[in-house]
């Protein structure tokens, strides 16, 4: 029998070595693999290179990875929000490295890291500082640039319901990194609020085959999913949005699936 | 580009009139992405009778407003990491996914903010190299290349009355040639393959005014070519 | 409001031009669009160049398409079908030009076309006849060969379900080339079996969004599905396999959906 | 490849025996691709004890076996386009994701036809390039370079008796030092560094049997390197 169950999140995280690159899924609070980063932050692995869309917010999750200092490198399109404090500090300091990446490319570098495709030309920061030095190239009269694949040995994800076989599905928005980023580590953790019997996820549905992944733990509702402040969002100075702040007041309530 | 109190002057529209003014340009049936700040409030405009799809690069097609205060979920939120809705029609995909839409051209419109746009319709709008910045650019340059249509609004000038209008871009750049429209606070302008062109002034402006807020000379309308 | 649907098939195709790009999906007769297909025959576009795993089999669906003499140029990984008489006729004859792409290559340059690479570095076929004359490049100690998108002008696709955005959900192996061919056609035409009420699709299971389809006709029940020969296996040495000829005798019925 | 009546040999297992031989080197817990013709014998050998996940690239993981005739589902086939089943646990996807399921390295075994592997692990098995013949490749090349482990299943000699064990193919290639073990009905051998070396030989057959019907040299097991 396949069981890729284990019991809790540090049994999950068990093994991960100092020096690993860790990709982790989740855009701002959606899809962020919480449970499993706390885990991690026990575990005590160090000078890590992670990848992310963001770097971080509030003092929890990611950013208490940072505040620890156990992360060396991190690569990601934004770590500036309102909240992102942690890796600011850090960041100024000169104590972390970053490697910003255009969002897309950052997504299609994961991607193509799990598919096998060695290098991909892209249109996206053709002429930018962030395309600088990178191989160009005209094709049909449109300028490209060359992006290589970002590969991870673990990939860190927030799945909603699994099986024992690891097929994993998400919720909403919460999926946006996760099935690239499982398909581009060597071991792919992956926690879910729920785990299901093998035959209970429909076959048309399955966002991440299990083949892509290795470690699944139940974790249970994300309680902090409830809890103050999820979001962080910034408008394009970088200061928070008014509604953002009037959320962390208010608190928020977990939506009743449908 | 904000404007912290807008002040008394005819001419210049007001940063919700400006929404509604984009949202009139936006015909039923286009899929569209609203970029984070400003251009979000062009939602607030769409008319409701109309079917247009909203795109959020975090992986959702058919968003719909914020949700009552209690009933945000947060698994469902937008590029701005704010709480949204799914509309009936919705479909949810991966970030992979997401960003193919706008790489591949399958966006109609999307509408963005803006430090600088330049006369062949470069777009700086993720910098602005301040020393000491933390840089973040987030999906802006993947939007900036990847709509038919990109529309920036913005106001003309900055704080300090400097016109956002300008021949070269001195901030690092977003994307290059890419920008189709400017709307801003006193007119709206095409990119044409002569420069800007002055598409419709709001209020008092005119031409000759408009070439004296941003230094620029203007193409003849008739030279508009939109992609 | 947006209605993507069309009353019928020739409605669906029509004002395709001589001389265009028509991707067609399916991997044998599963995802075929046999009646859209059927609708191309009867509105009378020419001199085409068709995109399609295989080169048809038997004398229907696109195999009829070809013995009418309206295809000038096939772009396929696999023609050889112990039923594709029609296409091994007219190659031997000399009167259709064949690109034969490996599989995945296929998949993937699709793929590409409607994601908006450029181009991108594969390992499939380096080394081989089917690489010849195509740049290489060694990545991290690996060999790869660049491949280019292809894109067309249309693409016939088959769902099984989809709504008046365009939404699409497919059955099984029916989806196959399906959703990388909606995303890479300038027009995107697509049948299925039903169409429902908008809503009636689950956000989390859309499979093709309808923003990459253009027109929508349902079809109904596909009654080909259940008749006689949809199968078109062959051995290596490209004999039919045993149990394909015993599934033509006996006949289909087609599995009640789950 | 095929033997239309197997001779009564000692020296030689039969195609349902080699399938089953192939079958017990395969772990529970595998992602397993049984190329069409022989190869997918193998699934008859699993044992149903355990689970082996059988992926088939036309978008199914978790292909179960043959359906009851009554029971046919045109939309749900194999890569030799015959009808299968899907196990509790499936999962289905379209042809680029399945193509970078095996180009990505995610597979543990594939089996493959062979007309000829070389001693570097070369395989030759999409053509014959006999002139006029129809050339047809479907997922051959991606399948030779895209599994961790590619184990190749066929007769040693051809039915004229040459062996398709050889220095250098000489058939169009699938795919460069892409095989990792060959299953053949006279023994079992595994590319090394220094080519061919016999793992396994049934019956009769010995090192030096075996390097006279294929005129090879063989590497010292020892020396065997597996990937």
């Amino acid at each position: 029998m396949i069981d890729k169950s284990v019991p809790d999140a540090a049994a999950a995280v068990a093994g991960i070595r100092d020096g690993a690159t860790i990709m982790i899924g989740g855009f701002g609070r959606a899809g962020e693999p919480v449970e499993l980063i706390d885990a991690l932050i026990e575990q005590g692995a160090q000078d890590l290179t992670i990848v992310n869309n963001n770097a971080g917010s509030g003092d929890s999750g990611l950013a208490a990875l940072l505040a620890r200092g156990r992360v060396r490198k991190v690569i990601c399109s934004f770590p500036r929000q309102h909240d992102s404090w942690v890796f600011d500090g850090l960041y100024r300091a000169g104590e972390l490295e970053l490697e910003l990446v255009p969002q897309g490319n950052l997504a299609e570098r994961i991607r193509a890291a799990g598919a096998g495709i060695g290098a991909f030309f892209t249109p996206t920061g053709v002429g930018t500082e962030l395309a600088a030095g990178k191989e160009e190239r005209v094709i049909d009269g449109r300028t490209y640039v060359l992006e290589h694949p970002i590969k991870a040995e673990y990939a860190l994800v927030s799945g909603w319901r699994a099986d024992r076989w690891g097929n994993v599905v998400y919720r909403k928005t919460s999926r946006n990194f996760g099935p690239v980023m499982a398909a581009a580590a060597t071991t792919t953790i992956v926690q879910v609020d729920e785990l299901l019997p093998l035959g209970s996820l429909d076959p048309e549905s399955v966002v991440t085959p299990g083949i892509f992944v290795d470690r699944i733990v139940g974790v249970g509702d994300r309680a902090w999913l409830n809890e103050g402040d999820f979001v962080g969002g910034v408008d394009i100075e970088g200061r928070p949005l008014a509604s953002a702040s009037t959320g962390s007041a208010t608190g928020t309530k977990r939506k009743v699936d449908q | 580009m904000s404007v912290s109190e807008p002040k008394a002057q005819a001419a210049r529209i007001s940063r919700e009139q400006l929404a509604a003014r984009i949202a009139q340009d936006i015909p039923e049936g286009s899929y569209v992405n609203l970029g984070i700040g400003a251009p979000t409030l062009v939602a607030n405009f769409l008319p409701e009778t109309l079917e247009i799809i909203l795109h959020t690069e975090n992986g959702l097609l058919g968003m719909g407003p914020a949700p009552e205060p209690d009933l945000v979920d947060p698994d469902l939120i937008n590029a701005g990491k704010l709480p949204v809705t799914a509309l009936a029609g919705a479909a949810y995909f991966h970030h992979a996914d997401s960003f193919g839409m706008m790489r591949g051209g399958h966006l109609d419109v999307c509408v963005l903010g803006a430090f600088q746009v330049s006369e062949r319709g470069d777009l700086a709008n993720w910098s602005t190299g301040a020393p000491g910045a933390i840089p973040a650019v987030g999906g802006a340059m993947d939007l900036a290349i990847g709509a038919k249509n990109v529309y920036v609004m913005t106001d003309l000038l900055t704080k300090t009355g400097e016109s956002k209008l300008v021949e070269a871009c001195t901030y690092p750049l977003t994307g290059v040639a890419c920008v189709t429209r400017v709307y801003t606070d006193h007119a709206i302008f095409d990119v044409t393959p002569d420069g800007f062109a002055v598409r419709e002034a709001f209020g008092e402006n005119t031409v000759a005014s408009l070439s004296e807020l941003t230094g620029l000379e203007f193409a003849e309308i008739e030279a508009v070519q939109l992609s």
